[in-house]
């Protein structure tokens, strides 16, 4: 009887492990590949194909920092490694989070986020939400960044089953589903989304005003906690604001006003690129790919290389050029990266 | 918290893995708590409700036993001093003094269900503005029902009351059947609950496959064909004629798949921890006519009706005298019809009510009353038929048409459910005659419900599944038995339908079906 | 007995009822019959028969009703 | 016997009463309507019929979504009226319904326009549920706000506005 009955356990056993793989593999086919179409999920997932790369500079924020920076171009000209943890409409708390979740691979020198973001104080949408969060590893880290930002109608265990979120997507399976299932070769360029397209900005027609101008309590909360963590890991953070100004995405003085008091009151360098669009030496007819919301590479590589040589002269960050193993990473990552130019400009 | 939240899935764990961990003599405790924990998640607010309610029934159960003790008690001294008359005198009594006290508990109980689930109907009738929607607390149709058919049990003497407080509240308050049923009686379910059953890994996995089976037709038929039946509900005034069709057809696979899917889940519950009761459906959809479909869909509900509504009445004081007086008068046929048919709309009546607190369920009930009673009535030109031609009548071709003929008409009634607007549904019943769109409906038109060609064939396949179950299960043991005896066929089966059902389920962000349509009871 | 076929006999005068003792299965007796008889033999027998009593194993055939009769008569 | 049956009664009663009260309906907020030749709308509405009633605007501006290309919001300006709408399912919503300025003489139903003083929309509309940091007059309706902006007492702008 004994005999049988371990036959009969191990026959158990053997089906619930299979089980157990098949939904694993069920987990990873049915999940959104980003491959074509919105590449900005895979944004979050960039990140560890570089991880052991040493980044001086970290930016964080939303469409308008991994939009607005090109990586290669800072490390060309200046010689500064760095790396962009931007999402679509990624929120404060998901980008301190990010922070946190960068700390337990390498502690960078400087920390640049962009304020844009401070104006969401509670969590947006459900589609944002998945594509920054869903593809962090797992850590107490991405537990607190989903608590932070689920929304009404999410459930929690959706994020750590993506299986519950995914699973109607069985019917719109395609051939990337297939062929990139076990690939995860960047689509960035550290951080950075590649974006030729020219569209000149037309109206120069300000934000209609508000009611209320004050940045929501909880974004500054979260500001403050990005502080104090910069603060503690010997980190210097620089807050930026993009040149980028369109009706639909305006910057109102008053925001302007308050985040100037905070970096005052908190010894924090901020820079508004706004006023500055000329000396950047941006011209909103030919570098931006959406009439003004965005910059297009040729933008962002004015802005990037002005900034760099703030990041140089105002913050000290040495060429690490000199550094063989650094260079050699760096210049596989330039080379991809002018391809990719010219692929796209021609 | 729903039966197809995780939360639900942990919680139903938990309790049957405590259940067995506490000492058999203590193991009703556990129920109990579990209910009371179910409950207080389910609606805090409904607590005191669901409280009254016990409370009511333990007292005047206890009121009644006291009674009918002391009844037997004094005749058990007198029991030679006493003659026939005088005992019957003593009887009746008492009876009489146990059916106030019925009376007055029935009040109670029933009084705070009509007050909570018809006053908003009530003074819609009378005024348009103004009805106030009042809380109605989860389950109360069901719970209301099986502890007032426990008081009338009571009082018949057909039971003994229960003394301890918290054994009658574990009773009305078992939470498998807390959000729709099976009404239980208290001799089958009572001894159940009470006493505490030995671990026996059979009727675990029997329970969890009857579960498992539950989850696959509420998550992955009913809740893909709701999305389709909201579809043509939302859009009724212009998705008429053929798609009024579609939506019977598609209504009785929703409703099929929500109900018996829900009733499996509890009762396979309950099979875990070795409580088995009543069963509520017997392959409904097989049934050749509308008296065997009520034989066979929501048993307990009309056993319920049957025996404390329909045969009380029919037996009562007054139907006899108006028994009487209509043999007497209108002659042998017609007397003896009046007193029954006019329980039977009464009876039917109150089904519907019970159903919801809107005409449209009044009105199905009264539609399902006037098929059985003109069944009723042609059943002698129907036994012309069969003695006419008796090859055809038992040919399965006819039994077939029987079936579906049956089949159809429940739809159709029970598409009033769905349009929820008396006239209106009669209006759509028309134009399935008067509007001819099946073309528009087949080239295209059932592919803009919201289901693509990928959902129909999940919900064929669904359906396929359902019938092969059904057909299989119509031997003696149960399917689910004879597979529970094979314990690796169980795992696998369980394995496959949770992959079915993660897969194919209809859940999540999007659909919000997961609520069982009875739970607004 | 004989008032109890009596009253039998004429709900279905003809049939025979006496010696049939399967009259529910058959479809002889129909819920109709049931009540109508229930209202008949409580008049003459001057009993009450509860709803409860209403079992297909009161109401099989002939010699079990009258068991019924006597069991509630005499209680 | 009968005195049980009646107690219950009352008992029943006064539960039913206490139920019944405690169920104070709330009074229902209502939503504040612009109006123009025969359209009638508020935020959340189809936008179709008011954009059609209006004509070609001035000046349209598309805020592109952050990523969905096809839910943007679009600024539809017209002469001292600005028209904002979001996408849904293919379907443009009002969004934001403005009165910018005095050029057109743009009125509320209620009779307000920009450029009137505090007083007359305190009279046609009553107080204000609450009052933003910058002085903004703010009215609440089921899912939107009524905005009256302030330069010192006179209506500077007029926004019927979605709540976010």
């Amino acid at each position: 009887m004994k005999q049988i009955q371990l036959k009969r356990w191990l026959a158990a056993a053997a089906i619930l492990i299979l089980l157990a793989l098949l939904l694993c593999a069920l987990n990873r086919l049915l999940l959104p590949k980003y491959r074509s179409g919105n590449t900005e999920g895979r944004l979050t997932a960039d990140y560890y194909t570089d991880v052991k790369t040493r980044h001086q500079v970290l930016f964080l924020g939303d469409c308008e920092v991994y939009e607005s920076f090109t990586p290669p171009t800072l490390w060309e000209e200046y010689g500064i490694s760095s790396y962009i943890r931007g999402n679509a409409q990624q929120l404060v708390w998901q980008s301190y989070y990010l922070l946190e979740d960068t700390l337990r691979y390498e502690t960078p020198e400087v920390v640049v986020f962009n304020v844009y973001a401070l104006k969401y104080g509670t969590p947006q949408n459900e589609a944002y939400n998945r594509m920054t969060l869903d593809s962090m590893k797992f850590s107490p880290v991405k537990l607190s960044a989903i608590r932070a930002s689920i929304t009404e109608e999410e459930s929690f265990a959706s994020y750590l089953f993506p299986l519950l979120r995914f699973h109607s997507r069985w019917k719109e399976l395609t051939q990337d589903d297939f062929t990139y299932l076990f690939d995860s070769s960047p689509v960035s360029h550290n951080g950075y989304l590649m974006k030729t397209g020219v569209e000149p900005m037309t109206s120069s027609r300000a934000g209609s005003p508000l009611t209320d101008y004050s940045l929501p309590v909880s974004s500054m909360e979260y500001l403050e906690k990005m502080r104090l963590l910069c603060l503690k890991n010997g980190i210097e953070l620089i807050l930026v604001k993009s040149p980028t100004n369109s009706w639909g995405y305006w910057w109102y003085d008053e925001w302007d006003a308050q985040i100037n008091d905070y970096a005052a009151k908190n010894g924090l360098s901020y820079y508004n690129f706004i006023p500055e669009a000329e000396k950047i030496g941006l011209d909103f007819t030919t570098d931006t790919y959406d009439a003004g919301v965005h910059l297009n590479v040729s933008g962002a590589e004015k802005l990037t290389s002005y900034f760099g040589k703030i990041l140089r002269e105002n913050h000290g960050l040495e060429d690490l050029r000199f550094d063989s193993g650094l260079s050699a990473v760096w210049q596989e990552k330039v080379v991809r990266y002018q391809q990719e130019k010219e692929g796209l400009l021609k | 918290m729903r039966f197809t939240s995780l939360a639900f899935l942990a919680f139903a764990a938990l309790t049957v893995l405590l259940y067995y961990l506490f000492p058999k003599a203590k193991r009703w405790w556990v129920l109990l708590v579990a209910d009371y924990v179910f409950y207080f998640f389910a609606g805090k607010e409904f607590l005191p409700f669901i409280l009254f309610t016990t409370l009511v029934t333990y007292s005047f159960a206890r009121w009644m036993q006291a009674l009918t003790d002391r009844e037997s008690r004094y005749l058990e001294e007198h029991r030679d001093s006493l003659s026939k008359e005088e005992r019957k005198a003593v009887r009746s009594k008492y009876k009489t003094h146990r059916r106030w006290v019925l009376v007055s508990g029935a009040i109670l109980g029933f009084g705070m269900l009509a007050i909570l689930k018809y006053t908003g109907f009530i003074v819609s009738i009378f005024r348009s503005s103004g009805i106030p929607n009042l809380i109605l607390p989860l389950g109360i149709s069901f719970y209301t029902f099986q502890s007032m058919g426990y008081l009338i049990d009571v009082s018949r003497g057909k039971v003994a009351a229960e003394r301890n407080f918290f054994k009658t509240a574990l009773f009305v308050s078992f939470f498998p059947q807390l959000v729709q049923g099976p009404i239980s009686r208290f001799a089958d379910l009572e001894p159940q609950l009470i006493e505490g059953h030995p671990f026996d890994s059979f009727n675990l996995r029997a329970g969890l496959l009857r579960a498992a089976y539950g989850y696959f037709k509420k998550m992955v038929v009913a809740d893909t064909a709701m999305i389709a039946v909201q579809t043509l509900a939302a859009r009724s005034d212009e998705l008429t004629g053929g798609y009024v069709v579609l939506l019977i057809l598609l209504y009785s696979v929703v409703i099929y798949g929500d109900f018996t899917g829900g009733i499996d889940i509890a009762l396979g519950i309950a099979e875990m921890l070795g409580i088995h009761p009543a069963e509520n459906f017997n392959r409904p959809f097989s049934s050749r006519s509308v008296k065997e479909y009520w034989n066979r869909w929501h048993i307990t509900m009309g056993s319920w009706f049957t025996d404390y509504v329909f045969y009380p009445l029919s037996v009562s004081i007054p139907m006899q005298k108006l028994s009487k007086w209509s043999r007497a008068h209108l002659g042998q046929a017609l007397g003896k019809r009046i007193p029954v048919y006019l329980a039977t709309i009464f009876t039917w009546f109150l089904t519907g009510l019970w159903h919801g607190a809107g005409w449209n369920f009044i009105v199905w009930g009264l539609l399902n009353c006037l098929l059985l009673l003109v069944s009723q009535e042609l059943k002698p030109l129907w036994s012309l038929w069969q003695t006419k031609f008796p090859k055809l009548c038992a040919s399965t071709p006819w039994h077939l048409w029987q079936a579906t003929r049956t089949f159809l008409l429940m739809g159709l009634i029970r598409s009033l459910d769905v349009y929820r607007n008396v006239p209106k549904t009669f209006r759509l019943w028309g134009t399935i005659f008067s509007t001819f769109n099946w073309g528009e409906i087949f080239s295209g038109g059932w592919l803009r419900l919201g289901l693509g060609i990928a959902d129909y064939a999940v919900l064929a396949g669904g359906i396929l599944i359902i019938f092969l179950v059904s057909q299989l299960g119509k031997a003696e043991t149960p399917l689910r038995e004879r597979t529970a005896k094979k314990p690796v066929l169980t795992v696998f089966l369980l394995g496959a339908f949770v992959c079915v059902i993660l897969i194919f389920g209809t859940y999540g962000i999007g659909y919000n079906a997961g609520d069982f349509i009875y739970r607004t009871f | 007995m004989e008032q109890l076929l009596e009253i039998l006999e004429n709900l279905h005068p003809g049939m025979n009822i006496g010696e049939n003792d399967d009259l529910i299965g058959s479809g002889l007796l129909d819920s109709l019959d049931i009540v109508t008889l229930i209202t008949e033999i409580n008049s003459t027998f001057d009993v009450n028969i509860p709803a409860e009593e209403i079992l297909p194993e009161n109401f099989c055939s002939a010699k079990a009703i009258y068991a019924l009769i006597q069991r509630l008569d005499e209680v | 016997m009968k005195r049980i049956g009646i107690f219950c009664l009352i008992l029943l009663f006064c539960l039913a009463f206490s139920v019944g009260c405690k169920k104070e309906t709330t009074v229902e907020k209502q939503d504040y309507f612009f109006s123009h030749q025969s359209v009638r709308v508020t935020t959340d509405d189809a936008a179709k019929p008011l954009l059609d009633a209006l004509g070609t605007p001035t000046e349209r501006i598309v805020r592109p979504s952050c990523l969905f290309g096809n839910a943007n919001d679009v600024l539809y300006v017209y002469q001292g009226l600005e028209i904002e709408t979001y996408t849904k399912d293919g379907i443009e919503y009002l969004y934001n319904i403005e009165l910018v300025d005095d050029t057109a003489d743009w009125k509320t139903p209620e009779g307000i326009g920009v450029g009137d003083a505090r007083g007359a929309v305190v009279k046609a509309y009553g107080e204000p549920d609450s009052v933003s940091q910058n002085g903004t007059a703010v009215y609440n309706g089921k899912d939107m706000t009524l905005n009256f902006f302030y330069t010192g007492d006179t209506v500077t702008r007029i926004a019927y506005r979605k709540n976010v």
